[in-house]
Formats: structure tokens, C-alpha cells, sequence
């Protein structure tokens, strides 16, 4: 009788959980692998739910800034010996911001799934004809400002830059590495940096380098204003990639997230899920065996799936696309400062306090400085 | 000004505002048409210059849309019918009387409703759960979608019953019908109006039904053409253009079958009744 | 024969309105029972009752003998025309007439058949397959009363059913209802204004008023003896003329007090002389004649003629109606003299209105002594 | 027993039976939930415990907390805005298409009909239109505006503090404005041609027609349709979602998606029962004040 | 005086139906007008035509000599008692009467004041605050009739504005309506089934059939010398008896076909003798006698009294019905003679239907000869 282990991650056919599982039992270890699609947005709460009613799967995909709220709470299974002893699992080979996320009390409660970040992309051929070097992208905050009031040009209907700084996660994933790179964190939000990075957001929306629109507008809306050539940079994600090779009919690069000043500590946002084991599974042992499958076939992961990896330890391959494999080997230097949001198991009334600040201050209701502290407070209250 | 004048006065008025009312729905149509980012584009177009027209082939193949709309079916359906069963009787009670129960039947009816799906969806799923409905996934969707439009559909045959003369009822009895029976033949026919459209906004609902479904239907097989939907939006990608283009191959049909089916909303049901 | 419906103590409340007043009536099996009264009596009500669509609030209702309080109307097995019609809106006329038929499971063929005579006794044959609201509103009544009478109840309500039709045909409908009648032996009741087809059709006439039954008879005992003013008045048209008149000096005459002037008709009853009494006379009953040729002379008012029959108002206070046959050429504001046959005389009390029964030994007829308007005064 | 039977198929226990059995049905699936909000929003509520209804009594510590928050007011200040100015929007745009179509020209019906559109659109879908309608550089609303000349700059309608709610706004009374106007439609279609004959020869011109006849006949339709519209408007955070996700700066939080915020972004469910259980009473005031307008219906 | 309505070939169509068939009509300011006409006929349809509730498909219609084609309804300043009542449902008593004077910005107490005097002629003052759902059927015909009353429109119209009503009720609607008529010198349509309110109301009568209008003129004019027919079996209550006959030889009298038996009535006018004609005789024109004292003796059939009159049927094919005043005392069965007056007899084309006018030099009244029935065959 085989063993039934459930999956559930927010994968669909043609990304890696489905297929893998799909491969995965074709190898007959007398593991049977179940998979559910679940929403991306729902992910947490069916998991929460199915949970405490005792239905909850054996393996999940979470989303790494929620993946503390489960381990502290002991709802994920500690994997920390188990990959001790596992010849395919290493943690030396996972990028130090993915493999921090599902880290909680110095223990693994979960593996990497796979990860990304952003970075700036430019528009070469509107740089060109405002007269800045394509190959010259913005290196600093004073740089990027300066570049989108020159790219900037509303007869044109172009704005210099695109972004998101939306009310929900994404709003505090694009500003967390701003106020990273100028010496902020999640528990020092109204830090001096911090305050110049959401000052520099607020000029260039008021300036209007930016859209209004930036402040309800997710990224991936943003990037296609810059797709459609109206905004010549934009700071987004790989996920990009494949429609920006396909619908952007101008040259364009991706450079590294300026910093504040030359020479700044360097940071960047990390995204994507985390593999995890409910603790209260029947298959431990079953269920790790899967997650090990998974982990071996990582190097399919950008391959076949198009996919970054968590891991320091595999190699991007050259698609043949000159523009993607340019941006791709950006991404990866950029992953190297990527840097986890938490962990902590309050993350989202954190990350709430980030983005009600950054909203506050955007729309010039307070000043940063007023935002950030408030923020601050909020955030203290819930570390308790 | 002749009667024909006017009628096709008032017709291009019609036209001009069923235009302005459906450019959504337009939007939606061409939005399916563009590339993914040309519905970005400042200023907006109003016809794609390279429209898409594979998209369609495209996303019914990909997300085995038939499947999807089949359990949206059978969830509207299941759900229509038993509104229908549970709420009509009910609805034509309340309305047959006006009396102290008769008010607080309906404020408990309006009061149950008044909760969102989403906060719904939580102790319903536990319940669920404890009794094994969760087996039966889209029969627990169905009486959930029940459960939570009935006082929609009960508040308003309940207007509508308000208009059917009581004598035509008391007619029936005499001729010696029974109560259901009088019901059935006198009383449902003169008020198949508002239970007619009250059921095709029902139907709407529940086929489009989405914080249920994707709760309670773990298997994709048995999931309706809303959860499908969402299969569109993934964590930092939505793509639009598919979404349209699915939403167009939902909507479309239902709308053509429901223009057709609400023209029966004629007027003066009961008129020639009474003296 | 049984006592088909029997109503005891009968009460019936809308809300505080009391509708129906201790109501007690007893109607034999087969009998065709006229219900009158004045507008807002209470007739539709008592009808209402009677079908099982009106809880009556206290009292007790029998039909052929069983307690009829828990019995749904259809178990009743009454028949009833509505006074609002009731047609349902939404079937043929066809339809609408074999309803009841087709709720008893009769046949199709045969349900059109049974109607298909029905409407042919009605005139409703070229009409069969229209809606109610494409029918005026007489075809809408006729609907109305074959709808009912296609069927065989034990019992008929007919709530005015012919109000909005022409006088040949209720004529026609009035034959066509008797005969349905007779032929079934079903008890009827018949809700009318009409004086004569409550006093052609009916076996048993109820006179009601203010939700109470005044009196009930048949339909001449009401006319020749009516218990009191209201149904004196009620029953008859022209309406009974109604003067009122002190009992003179030893019993033996009355005195009509018309406002200015006072007239004097011998009276034989031993009537105790001075009481206040109202004299009733009806129309029919009064001839007009040369003047100083009748009991007493009027100024003439009004005249009407509907061809047929003359109607000549007196000037008088109060006013006298005749009737006469056919023309008749007197002109407003002649003198007349007015012939009354002592015999069709009626006498009320003047306070309660209760009918004062003349006894046989009325002065003979032609008797009356002329008089001069006028002549006497109290 | 043989009473029992008759009363079912003729009297009372027909009426009885026809009530009880779809209110205890929606006793069991609404109302039950309903109290299972209510009790959580007395409660500590771990993520984990949802399962249970043995939690750690709090008392009113959530009320508390929630009223001591700052956006709490502006929240239910915009609350009540964006469902006054919905239901009003969507119910006199509603009337007004539906007395419309009620003049019945050929095509009519069909055209009618197509207004079913908003109610069989996905919320998803609906919401991102809007999103594009209602945006601020490549929006269709300010690309009309500008070219017919009413605007010279565009509006930021999502992201403008000023603007944002009214975007939704605008959104939700397109969306309910078919549901309006259908069952006005319904509503007007059931009143008997008669009265209006009589109210013409008694000289009423078609405004006072409307006062006198339409408006009071209708009265329990529209009582429905305003009940039901509000309780929907307290319901809908789809828009919210797409357009403006509350922002900026909750400029255009309401409730119900706070409330859904709470408890499925920020996984603070007893925070978002405690909203719901605001929105109950909100809701019931309402209930009462539909309840009693039955009092003054018409029965035909 | 102006022509107030004038109706110039109007036709109307409900679908196919062939409701009004070209209408000439002529009324003159002031004029009462009654329509009468059996049920279906187009009566209601030709007063919402007058009111411009209903589309006339093809002619024209003026009221004071405008055209009214595109005249909306409430232009036209016309009151309506609709057939079917059309109370509004959601207004009081009180609230329907006034309706139409708040419209008019008619001050509250005034219109208050107007409400309770029309109410206190039609007996409504005790229902002011009652909403029509809770009036009987006789109570909302009041409400309908005084509604209208309470105006003074240019015209009025009224659509079997008493059918419900009883008889003493009636007769005092019908004397406020007529003086309220008188008092505003307004133009009023008046639609009826009863034969009294036709005749004794109306300056100018119309009858229709099927969509046409069979005649019109004054009152007593159509009872005396009926068009046709149909106009002289409509006017009159009971209708006239029509025996098929034919003029016998010489022209000089005519031979009554009884079917089995021929009776033979003398007739001066000279008339191509074997002309198929229809003899006809009103019920009140035939009188009673004794057995061989008649024109011709006949068979008695049905007896039937209201009390205040007898009717007789003959039991003879056709049927010959008769009316006796007061109460009169004949068996079924017996043999009566039949007393004719030959100056009230009408003649009808056989076919046709219309009337054959009787020349002055009608032979003299009480020489008809006596004939014993089956005295003549053919
Ligand atoms: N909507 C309609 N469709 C078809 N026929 C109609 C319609 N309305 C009325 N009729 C027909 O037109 C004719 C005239 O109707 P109308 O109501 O004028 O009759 P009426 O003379 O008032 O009769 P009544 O005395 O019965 O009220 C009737 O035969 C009726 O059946
Ligand atoms: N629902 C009600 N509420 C209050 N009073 C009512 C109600 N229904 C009827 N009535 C009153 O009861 C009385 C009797 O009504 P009913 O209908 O029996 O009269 P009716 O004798 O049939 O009169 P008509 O000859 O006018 O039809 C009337 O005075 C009426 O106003
Ligand atoms: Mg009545
Ligand atoms: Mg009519």
C-alpha cells in the first residue's frame, strides 16, 4: 500500500510543483503524491483553515514573509535534522536571504523554493534620446531622479520611472530595500535612511516623474506601462522577463537598484515560496523524501520552468535570448543582497504599518519622517 | 410626432445608453484582443492594433474551460433549484400575511444575509468539515450558496407576490383547489415576473460563485469556471488579456441566454383580473 | 327535506368593524335564497363566510349538517361568482371556465365540451380563447358566472352576477340560472340589487341591513307584509312612499302630516288615537285622478317617463312617487288627485319603525272619504 | 393526525411548513456563522483555533482596540459614504433606466436585457476594468472627459485621497445599477395600467404620475431593492481589491474591507469579526427600518 | 349651442377585432348622452376613445371643436368613472377623492372640505380613512362615482356608474348625478345598463350594436319609434315581443305566425300584402282579458310577480310576455284573452329588420277584430 502524501502550492501546469509531482511518481517509491492548486492570495488562510480542522496537506508552498507566522506557532515540522542528515538538501548552497526566511529560533522549517528579486529596468532607446548612456544606467538615488526628470516628458505621455507603491505587500516589497540600502530595517523603519528613501519617493511623485498612479497600481500593471512605452524605467521583477522579451518593442537593460550614495551596502527585496511539512503529518519521513526529490531537481527549475533558484550552487543557463541572459545575470548578482521580509510571525501587520507610512507620506498627508515613526510605534506594538 | 418617430427615437436613445453601460463589457472584449501590455497604453486604444483572435482557442484549450463551465452549471443550477424550492413557498407566506411573525421572518431572513462570503467561509468550512459535506464538495457549495442568496431571492418574490390579488387565490380554493394546488396553478404563474428574474440573478451569482468554491472544491475536477479564473493570477503576474478572453467565453453565452429569457418580463400580469 | 345550511349566532370582525351581527338563518336544501340589502350590509361578507374564505369570529356554521369551522372551502364543494370577478388573468376564457373541471381530473375533451355549452348559454362561444383583459367588462362577468355554473356544486354563491350586463340578456341569465337551479336541486344563494330578480328567482328572500337580518320570507310576504320601515322601504321599487301621520280622535283615522298641510284617511283599527305612526304607500298603489277625484290633491313635481311606465312626484313635503302604466300627460305643477286603495296601506310605528299590523277589518275599499288639501289642521 | 395533514395542504401548517423549513435551513447555514463571528469577536482568536469555539475570553479588548485605532472613524465615515452614495446612485440611475425601458418601444426587452451584463461579469474581471477605466494616464473616464473637454489634466480617480473612494464608487454603482433596475423594472411591471388612466383624467401630468402612482405602488419592491442594494454594497470588496485596495492611505478603506483585511491579509480574525459585528448592527438598523415599511405596502 | 363632442368616422381595432365601426357622433354642449347596448358592443371602448385612453386607429374626434388627436388625457379636462372602479389601491378614501384637486394645487382644507361633501351625498362619510381593499363592492363603486363627481371637468363620463348599487341608493345617485349635470351645464356620457337610468337621465340616448351605432335620439323617441329591430327589442324592459307575420290579402291586416296556429290583427296601412313582416308589441301594451274577450286568446306559460307587477308569459311560440301592474291572478294553463292597443303596434321588415313606418291612418283604436286562435291558416 503506498503512501499518500498532499501537496498544495499555487503552482499550475506549466510551473514546477505539478510537473515535478507528475515525474515524481512515475518513480513508483511507493510514495503516492496528491497535488492541489491553491490561489495565491488565499494560500495562508485555506492552510490556516484546513489546519485547525485537521485537514491540512502534508507538504505546502507558503510564501516566505508568512512562512514565521506558521514555524513559531510549531504548525510546520522543524526540518533542522532531517537535513542535517540529507545528502540532497545543503544549506551552504542557498542564497543567505531565501535560506533566513524559513529559518525561525535557528532552526529550518522549511526548504527554498525558489526566489527572485528586483532590480531597475531601462528603456535604452528613450535614454538615448534624451541624451543619457544606455549603458550608463542611474547608479544612486540622486542619479535616478535625475534620469526620470530627463525621461520624463508628458507631451509624450512617458513618465520617467514606474513602480508600485500599492496598500497591500507589494507597496512594503518594493520600499523595504530602499530603506535597507540607507541603513533601515522592518524594526528600524523610521531610521534617518529610511526617511531619505520615502523623501526621494515623494519627489518623484510629486514631481510627477512617476504616475499618481503608483500608489494603486501593482507591479506588474506598473511594468506595462513601461512595456508599452510609457515610463522609461521601471523597477520590477524577472517574472518580467518573458513578456517584456515578447510585447517591448524598444531596446532595453536591467541595472542593480541604485543605492544612496556610490558605494552603499547594496540590498534588494526577496520573493517567491518556501517548501514546508505540516507538523502534524503522518509521513514525516514520506513527505521530506518529496521535498528531497523536489530539491534534486532544482537545476530544471529555470530550464524547464523559468524559475530562479534559491541556490548560489546552480548556474543560470543562456536562454539565447541576449536581453534575458543580460538581465538574468543582473537578477543574480542582485539576489546576493536580497534580503528576507522578517521572518516574523506578525509579518503582515508589519509589512501593513510599512505600507500605510509609505501611503501617507506619498499622498502628503504626513511627512516621512512623521509616517516612519508611526509606522515604528505600530511595529513595536506588534513585536510586543 | 408619430408613434414610429418616436419609437425609433426612443430606440437610438437605447442604443446610445446600453453603450454607455456596456463599454466594460466592451473593454473586456478588446482587452482580450490586445498583447498583454498594450491595454497599458496612454492613450488607450480602442481597437487593438494586432488583436489576438488565437487567445480564445487558446485559453479553452489550456485551462479545459468545458470542465470549468460544466460545475459552474451544476452549482447553479443545484443552487437555483433549491432557492427556488426552499424560498419561493416562503416568500409567498410572507407575503400572504402581515402580522408580528410575518416581520420578524423577514428580519431574520434580511439579518442571515448580512455577513460578506469571506467571513462566511470560515465557520462554514469547519462545520462542513465536522459533517462530512466536504466529501460532497460541489453539493456543499451548493446548499452554501443557498444559504446565502435565499434571502436575496426571498425578499424579492416576496415583492413580487405582494402584487398577485389575494381574491384570484381564494377563486381557486372555491373551485375547489387546495391550498398548494392553488399555489401552484393561480398564485406561482401571475408572479413568475419577479421569480423569473429573481432566479436569473441567482443563477448569475451562484455560477460565478468564487469564495465557496475555491474553499471548498479541493479537486480541480469538480471546480467551477470562477476558481479557473483565478488560475490567471499568479503571485506577481496577472494575465489580463486571458482573463478577458475567458471572461468573454463565460459571459457571453449566459448573457445571450438570459436577454432571452428576461424579454418575459411583460407587463400587467394580472390585469383583467379584478373589476 | 334537510336543512342545508344552518348558521347560528354567527359574528363576523374586520378588525373592529363588526361586519356580520348575530346571524341566524336556516336554508332548506335546494332552496334559491336572495340576499338584499344596501351597499356595505354585509352581504358579500355572509357569502364569503359561506365558501369558507372569511373565518367567522364567533358563532357556528353548518352545511348539510356537519360543522364547517375547520373545512377548507374547497372540501366545501360551493360554487361561487365573485362580485370583483376574480378571472384569472393569466388563462383563456376556456381556461378560466374548466379550471374547476380540470382541478376535479375530468377530461380534457370533455372539460371543453362541458364549457363550450356553457358559453354558448352565455354568449361567451366566439370568445373562448381570449385573455380577461381583452374582454369588456360585461363578457368579464359572464365569465365570471359560467365559471361557476359549469360546475355541479352542492351549493351556489352568486355575488351580483349579472350587475354589468343588459337587460335582455340578465333576463336570458336569470331563466338560464333557475333552470341550472332547479335542475340541480343545489341550494343557492344570490347576492342582488336587482328587485326583480330577487322577487322572480327567489324562494326565500333575506333582507339585511348593517350586518343584521332585517327579515326573511318569500319574496311577496315581504312585499305585502314587510316587518318593518327599512325592508318597507327596501323591498320594491319605486321605493314605498312613506308619510308621517298621527291616529286621530278615536283610532279610527290617521291624519298624514305633510309640513304645511294635513290630510285625513279613515282608519278602522282601534288604534290608541294620537300615536305617532308613519304611513307607508307604495307607488303601484296610488292612482292618479282627476282633481278632487282621489283621497286627497297634490301639486304635480316631477314627471318622468322611461316609456313603459310614467313616474309623477308630487310637490309635497314629503314627497309622494306614483307610478303609472304606459304615458301619462300631467304636467309639472297641475293640481291631481291621488286615488290610494286603503287595502294596500302599511302602518309603522313612528319611533322604531316596526310594522303595525292592520287587522283584517279595514274600512272597505273605496271608502276613503275625499278630503281638501289642507282642510284639517292638528 | 388527519388534522395535522388537512393543515398542511389547507390551512395554516401549509404556511407554517413553507416557512420554517427555509428559515431553519438558513438558521443552520447563515445564522450559525453568523454567531460564530459574533462569539469570536469576544474572543483571543488564534489562527489555529479556528476550529473550536473554545477560545480565551477577551471581554470587549477587541472593541476597544479597534475603536482606538486611527483610521477607525475615517473608515466608517467612508463606510457610510461610499453605501449612501451607491445605493443612491445605483438606485436612481436604476430608476431611470428602468422607467426608460417600461415605455415600451420595439427592441425594448432585448436591450434590456444586455443590462444583465454587470451581474454576470466576475468580480476579477469587473474590477480590473474598472481598474483601467478609472486610471489615471491610460483611463478611458479621463481620455472622455479630455476629449469632450470637461477636464484639462487628468484625474487621478484611484490614487487622488480626494478622488479614490468616488472611483470605487463609480465602479459599484455601475455594478449594481442592473440589479436596480431589472427588478424596477419587475417592480413597474406589475402595477395595473387602470391607475394610471384614472390618475391622467384626474389630470396628473407624468411627473405627478410618478409621485402619486408609481412611487407608493411600488413601495415594497423598492423597500426590497434599497435593503437588498445596501447589505450588497456592505458586501462588496472586490472593487476595493482591484482598484484601489483601500488606498491611499485608506482614503477608500471601508469595513468590509478592513475587515477582510484584517482577518485574511493581517490574519487577525477576531479584529475582523469585531468589524462584522458592527456591520450587524448597521445592518439590523436597517432591517428594522425595511421591516417596518412593509407596514404601509400594498397588497394587491 | 356649440357641438361639444363630434366624432367624424372613427374607427378602432384591437388587433383584428373590429371594436368601433365607423362612429358618427354629434353631442352637443350640455347634452346628457346615454350609450346603451348589449354587452361587448363597444360602449367603454367608444368613452376611453372620448377620453383618450384608447388610440382611435382611423377617423376624428373633436371636442370643443379641437381636434383631440394628440390631446393627452389630462388636457382634456374629463372625469371618468371607470367600469372597473380603478381606485388607487394605496390611498384612503378620502386621499382617491381628493386626488385629483391636490393635483390641481387645490389648498388642503378645501379639498377636505369638497371630499366630505361629496362624500356625505354618496354615504362615504364614515369610510374617509378606509383603504379600498377594505370597502365592499358597492362602497368602491361610490368611491369611483364620487371621485369623478367631485370635479367639474367639461365632461363627464361615466361607466355603469351604479350597477352595484341598491335600488333606493341608485335612484338618489341617479338625481345627483343629473343635478350635478344640470349645474355645471357640462357635457356627460353616461353608459348603462339599466333601461330606468337610460331613459329617465339622458337627453339623447345611443344605441349601439357590435361597434355601430344602431340609433340615436331622445329618450322617448326610440321607445316610440324604434329604427329597427334591435333598437326596439333593447329599449324597453321586458322587450318587446316580436311575432313573425304577413300581410294578408289587401293589405289591411296582418296574420300572426304562432307556429302551430295564425291569429289575424286587422292593419289600415297598405302594405303589399304577402310582404314578410315582424309584428311588434310591447308587454305593457298588451293587456289581460277575459277568455274570448281579446284580439285572440292564448295559453298562460310562466306567472311571475315583483309585487308590484305581474308578468305573463304566453305558452305560445313565440313566446308573448305581459305586464300587469300589482298582483294579478292567472293559473298557468288557463286561457286568457289578449287585449292589444293597435296604435302601439310596430311593424319590421322580415329580413331586414327595419322599421316599416305605420302611415297616421292607422285603423282606429279598439276595432281590432276578435279572433279565436287557429282561425286562419295560411
Ligand atoms: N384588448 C382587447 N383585445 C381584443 N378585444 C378587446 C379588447 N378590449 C376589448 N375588446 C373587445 O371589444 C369589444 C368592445 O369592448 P367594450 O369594453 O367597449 O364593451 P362594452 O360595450 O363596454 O361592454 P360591457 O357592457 O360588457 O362593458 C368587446 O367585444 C371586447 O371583447
Ligand atoms: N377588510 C375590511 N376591513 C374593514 N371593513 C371591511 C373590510 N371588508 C369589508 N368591510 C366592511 O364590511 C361591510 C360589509 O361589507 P360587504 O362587502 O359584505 O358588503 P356588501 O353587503 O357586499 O356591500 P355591496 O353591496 O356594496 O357589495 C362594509 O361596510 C365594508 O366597508
Ligand atoms: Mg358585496
Ligand atoms: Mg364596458
Amino acid at each position: 500500500e503506498d503512501v499518500t502524501i498532499s501537496v498544495w502550492s499555487l503552482d499550475r501546469d506549466i510551473q514546477p510543483a505539478p510537473n515535478l509531482i507528475k515525474d515524481f511518481n512515475k518513480l513508483n517509491t511507493g510514495i503516492k503524491v496528491e497535488y492541489r492548486q491553491i490561489q495565491f492570495d488565499d494560500v495562508v488562510s485555506e492552510a490556516m483553515r484546513a489546519y485547525s480542522t485537521g485537514q491540512a496537506p502534508d507538504i505546502i508552498a507558503v510564501d516566505n514573509p508568512e512562512h514565521a507566522l506558521f514555524s513559531s506557532r510549531g504548525a510546520f515540522l522543524d526540518l533542522t535534522d532531517m537535513i542535517a542528515k540529507s545528502t540532497v538538501v545543503k544549506p551552504e548552497n542557498y542564497f543567505p536571504g531565501p535560506l533566513a526566511s524559513v529559518t525561525w529560533d535557528g532552526k529550518y522549517y522549511g526548504i527554498p523554493k525558489a526566489t527572485n528579486t528586483i532590480a531597475l529596468y531601462y528603456n535604452k532607446d528613450m535614454f538615448k534620446a534624451k541624451g543619457l548612456d544606455p549603458n550608463k544606467p542611474p547608479q544612486t538615488w540622486d542619479e535616478l531622479v535625475e534620469a526620470a526628470r530627463k525621461l520624463t516628458d508628458p507631451a509624450a505621455n512617458v513618465y520617467g520611472i514606474t513602480f508600485s507603491a500599492k496598500a497591500n505587500e507589494e507597496g512594503t516589497f518594493q520600499f523595504l530595500p530602499w530603506a535597507q540600502m540607507a541603513g533601515g530595517s522592518y524594526d528600524n523603519i523610521n531610521a534617518e535612511g529610511a526617511v531619505k528613501a520615502l523623501d526621494i519617493w515623494k519627489k518623484i511623485i510629486d514631481e510627477k516623474l512617476a504616475s499618481p498612479d503608483t500608489l494603486t497600481r501593482s507591479q506588474w500593471d506598473s511594468t506595462g506601462t513601461f512595456n508599452s512605452g510609457n515610463a522609461a524605467m521601471a523597477i520590477s521583477g524577472p517574472w518580467e522577463l518573458d513578456r517584456m522579451i515578447e510585447e517591448a518593442k524598444f531596446d532595453w537593460g536591467v541595472a542593480l537598484l541604485p543605492v544612496p550614495e556610490v558605494g552603499a551596502e547594496r540590498s534588494s527585496a526577496m520573493g517567491d515560496f518556501n517548501w514546508a511539512i505540516f507538523a502534524n503529518t503522518e509521513h514525516p519521513a514520506e513527505a521530506f523524501k518529496v521535498l528531497e526529490y523536489f530539491v534534486s531537481q532544482d537545476n530544471r527549475m529555470f530550464k524547464d520552468f523559468g524559475q530562479l533558484p534559491a541556490r548560489s550552487d546552480i548556474s543560470i543557463p543562456p536562454t539565447g535570448e541576449p536581453l534575458k541572459d543580460a538581465a538574468l545575470n543582473v537578477f543574480v548578482e542582485q539576489l546576493k543582497h536580497a534580503k528576507p521580509r522578517g521572518p516574523h510571525p506578525a509579518w503582515p501587520k508589519i509589512s501593513k504599518a510599512i505600507q500605510d507610512a509609505i501611503q501617507a507620506a506619498l499622498t502628503g498627508q504626513m511627512s516621512s519622517k512623521e509616517a516612519l515613526d508611526q509606522a515604528a510605534e505600530k511595529i513595536k506594538a506588534v513585536q510586543g | 410626432m408619430s408613434d414610429h418617430f418616436r419609437n425609433r427615437l426612443m430606440f437610438a436613445v437605447a442604443l446610445v445608453l446600453a453603450a454607455i453601460y456596456l463599454f466594460p463589457l466592451y473593454w473586456m472584449y478588446i482587452t482580450a484582443l490586445k498583447t498583454g501590455s498594450a491595454m497599458f497604453a496612454t492613450p488607450p486604444k480602442f481597437w487593438p492594433s494586432e488583436p489576438q483572435w488565437s487567445i480564445y482557442s487558446y485559453v479553452w484549450e489550456s485551462r479545459n474551460m468545458g470542465r470549468y463551465l460544466w460545475n459552474s452549471l451544476v452549482i447553479a443550477i443545484g443552487a437555483v433549484s433549491l432557492i427556488a424550492v426552499l424560498g419561493v413557498g416562503c416568500a409567498y407566506v410572507l407575503a400572504r400575511y402581515r402580522n408580528i411573525w410575518v416581520d420578524i421572518g423577514l428580519f431574520l431572513i434580511l439579518m442571515l444575509q448580512v455577513l460578506p462570503a469571506s467571513l462566511m467561509i470560515t465557520p462554514i468550512f469547519v462545520g462542513f468539515s465536522q459533517v462530512g459535506l466536504l466529501d460532497t464538495p460541489r453539493f456543499a457549495v451548493i446548499l452554501a450558496i443557498a444559504a446565502k442568496s435565499m434571502p436575496f431571492f426571498v425578499v424579492l418574490v416576496r415583492a413580487t407576490f405582494m402584487n398577485v390579488p389575494m381574491e384570484l387565490e381564494e377563486a381557486a380554493l372555491v373551485d375547489g383547489n387546495s391550498r398548494i394546488g392553488a399555489f401552484f396553478n393561480i398564485v406561482l404563474p401571475l408572479a413568475r415576473n419577479g421569480i423569473l428574474v429573481s432566479a436569473i440573478l441567482i443563477f448569475m451569482q451562484a455560477f460565478g460563485e468564487f469564495v465557496y468554491s475555491k474553499s471548498m472544491i479541493q479537486a480541480v475536477e469538480l471546480q467551477p469556471a470562477s476558481v479557473g479564473l483565478n488560475t490567471f493570477m499568479g503571485p506577481n503576474t496577472n494575465e489580463w488579456n486571458n482573463i478577458m478572453a475567458y471572461a468573454t467565453i463565460y459571459v457571453t453565452p449566459i448573457l445571450a441566454a438570459f436577454v432571452l429569457l428576461q424579454r418575459r418580463i411583460v407587463s400587467g400580469l394580472t390585469s383583467g383580473a379584478l373589476k | 327535506m334537510t336543512l342545508q345550511i344552518e348558521l347560528n349566532g354567527v359574528n363576523k370582525y374586520y378588525g373592529s368593524f363588526h361586519a356580520l351581527k348575530d346571524i341566524n338563518l336556516a336554508i332548506e336544501e335546494g332552496t334559491f335564497v336572495a340576499l338584499v340589502g344596501p351597499s356595505g350590509c354585509g352581504k358579500s361578507t355572509l357569502l364569503r363566510s359561506l365558501a369558507g374564505l372569511e373565518k367567522i369570529s364567533t358563532g357556528d356554521m353548518k352545511i348539510a349538517g356537519a360543522l364547517m369551522t375547520n373545512v377548507p372551502p374547497r372540501k366545501r364543494d360551493v360554487a361561487m361568482v365573485f362580485q370583483s370577478y376574480a378571472l384569472y388573468p393569466h388563462m383563456t376564457v376556456e381556461e378560466n371556465l374548466t379550471y374547476s373541471l380540470r382541478i376535479r381530473g375530468v377530461k380534457k375533451a370533455e372539460a371543453r365540451k362541458a364549457a363550450e355549452e356553457v358559453a354558448a348559454t352565455t354568449g361567451l362561444s366566439h370568445l373562448m380563447k381570449r385573455y380577461p383583459r381583452e374582454l369588456s367588462g360585461g363578457q368579464r362577468q359572464r365569465v365570471a358566472m359560467s365559471r361557476a355554473i359549469i360546475r355541479h356544486p352542492k351549493a351556489f354563491l352568486f355575488d351580483e352576477p349579472l350587475s354589468n350586463l343588459d337587460a335582455a340578456l340578465r333576463v336570458h341569465m336569470r331563466k338560464e340560472i333557475r333552470a341550472l337551479h332547479d335542475r340541480l336541486r343545489a341550494t343557492s344563494v344570490y347576492v342582488t340589487h336587482d328587485q326583480i330578480e330577487a322577487m322572480t328567482m327567489a324562494d326565500h328572500v333575506v333582507v339585511m341591513r348593517d350586518g343584521v337580518i332585517e327579515q326573511q320570507g318569500r319574496p311577496l310576504d315581504l312585499y305585502d307584509r314587510p316587518a318593518n320601515k327599512f325592508v318597507a322601504g327596501f323591498i320594491g321599487s319605486p321605493a314605498m312612499n312613506f308619510i308621517p301621520a298621527i291616529v286621530g280622535e278615536g283610532g279610527t283615522h290617521v291624519i298624514l302630516d305633510f309640513g304645511a298641510t294635513r290630510a285625513r284617511l279613515p282608519f278602522t283599527d282601534a288604534l290608541p288615537p294620537g300615536t305617532a305612526i308613519t304611513v307607508g304607500i307604495r307607488p303601484e298603489h296610488i292612482k292618479i285622478v282627476a282633481d278632487g277625484q282621489g283621497a286627497f290633491d297634490v301639486p304635480v313635481g316631477i314627471v318622468e317617463s322611461t316609456g313603459s311606465a310614467t313616474f309623477i312626484a308630487s310637490a309635497t313635503q314629503p314627497e309622494l312617487t306614483v307610478v303609472e302604466t304606459g304615458r301619462r300627460d300631467v304636467a309639472s305643477g297641475e293640481i291631481v288627485g291621488l286615488a290610494i286603495e286603503p287595502a294596500k296601506l302599511h302602518f309603522f310605528d313612528a319611533e322604531s319603525g316596526t310594522r303595525i299590523e292592520a287587522n283584517e277589518a279595514r274600512s272597505d275599499a273605496g271608502s276613503i272619504r275625499r278630503l281638501h288639501l289642507a282642510e284639517e289642521t292638528r | 393526525m388527519k388534522r395535522i395533514l388537512a393543515s398542511v395542504t389547507d390551512g395554516k401548517g401549509f404556511d407554517i411548513g413553507l416557512v420554517v423549513l427555509p428559515l431553519a435551513f438558513l438558521f443552520v447555514m447563515s445564522g450559525l456563522p453568523l454567531v460564530y463571528n459574533v462569539v469570536m469577536s469576544f474572543q483571543e482568536v488564534d489562527m489555529f483555533s479556528l476550529g473550536s469555539f473554545l477560545r480565551p475570553f477577551v471581554g470587549f479588548k477587541n472593541y476597544v482596540d479597534l475603536f482606538s485605532q486611527p483610521e477607525t472613524r475615517p473608515i466608517l465615515f467612508n463606510t457610510a459614504l461610499f453605501v449612501s452614495a451607491s445605493i443612491a446612485g445605483q438606485f436612481l440611475i436604476g430608476f431611470g433606466l428602468a422607467l426608460f425601458f417600461w415605455v415600451n418601444f420595439p427592441g425594448a426587452s432585448w436591450l434590456r436585457g444586455l443590462f444583465l451584463v454587470s451581474w454576470v461579469m466576475p468580480g476579477l474581471v469587473v474590477g480590473a476594468i474598472w481598474n483601467w477605466i478609472l486610471s489615471g494616464d491610460f483611463g478611458v473616464l479621463n481620455f472622455l472627459l479630455r476629449e469632450t473637454g470637461v477636464i484639462d489634466g487628468n484625474i487621478f480617480w484611484r490614487s487622488d485621497p480626494n478622488y479614490s473612494l468616488w472611483a470605487v464608487i463609480i465602479a459599484n454603482i455601475w455594478l449594481g445599477t442592473s440589479f436596480n433596475m431589472i427588478l424596477l423594472s419587475v417592480g413597474l411591471s406589475g402595477i395595473p395600467k387602470d391607475l394610471y388612466e384614472a390618475a391622467e383624467l384626474d389630470g396628473a401630468n407624468a411627473l405627478q404620475r410618478f409621485w402619486t402612482i408609481t412611487l407608493p405602488m411600488m413601495r415594497s419592491t423598492i423597500g426590497a431593492i434599497i435593503a437588498l442594494g445596501l447589505i450588497f454594497t456592505l458586501q462588496q470588496f472586490d472593487l476595493f481589491a482591484a482598484i484601489t485596495s483601500g488606498g491611499p492611505n485608506n482614503t477608500s478603506n471601508v469595513t468590509q474591507y478592513w475587515a477582510w483585511d484584517l482577518s485574511f491579509r493581517q490574519y487577525d480574525f477576531a479584529k475582523g469579526a469585531t468589524i462584522s459585528v458592527i456591520m450587524i448592527v448597521f445592518v439590523m438598523f436597517a432591517s428594522v427600518v425595511y421591516v417596518r415599511s412593509t407596514r404601509h405596502e400594498v397588497r394587491g
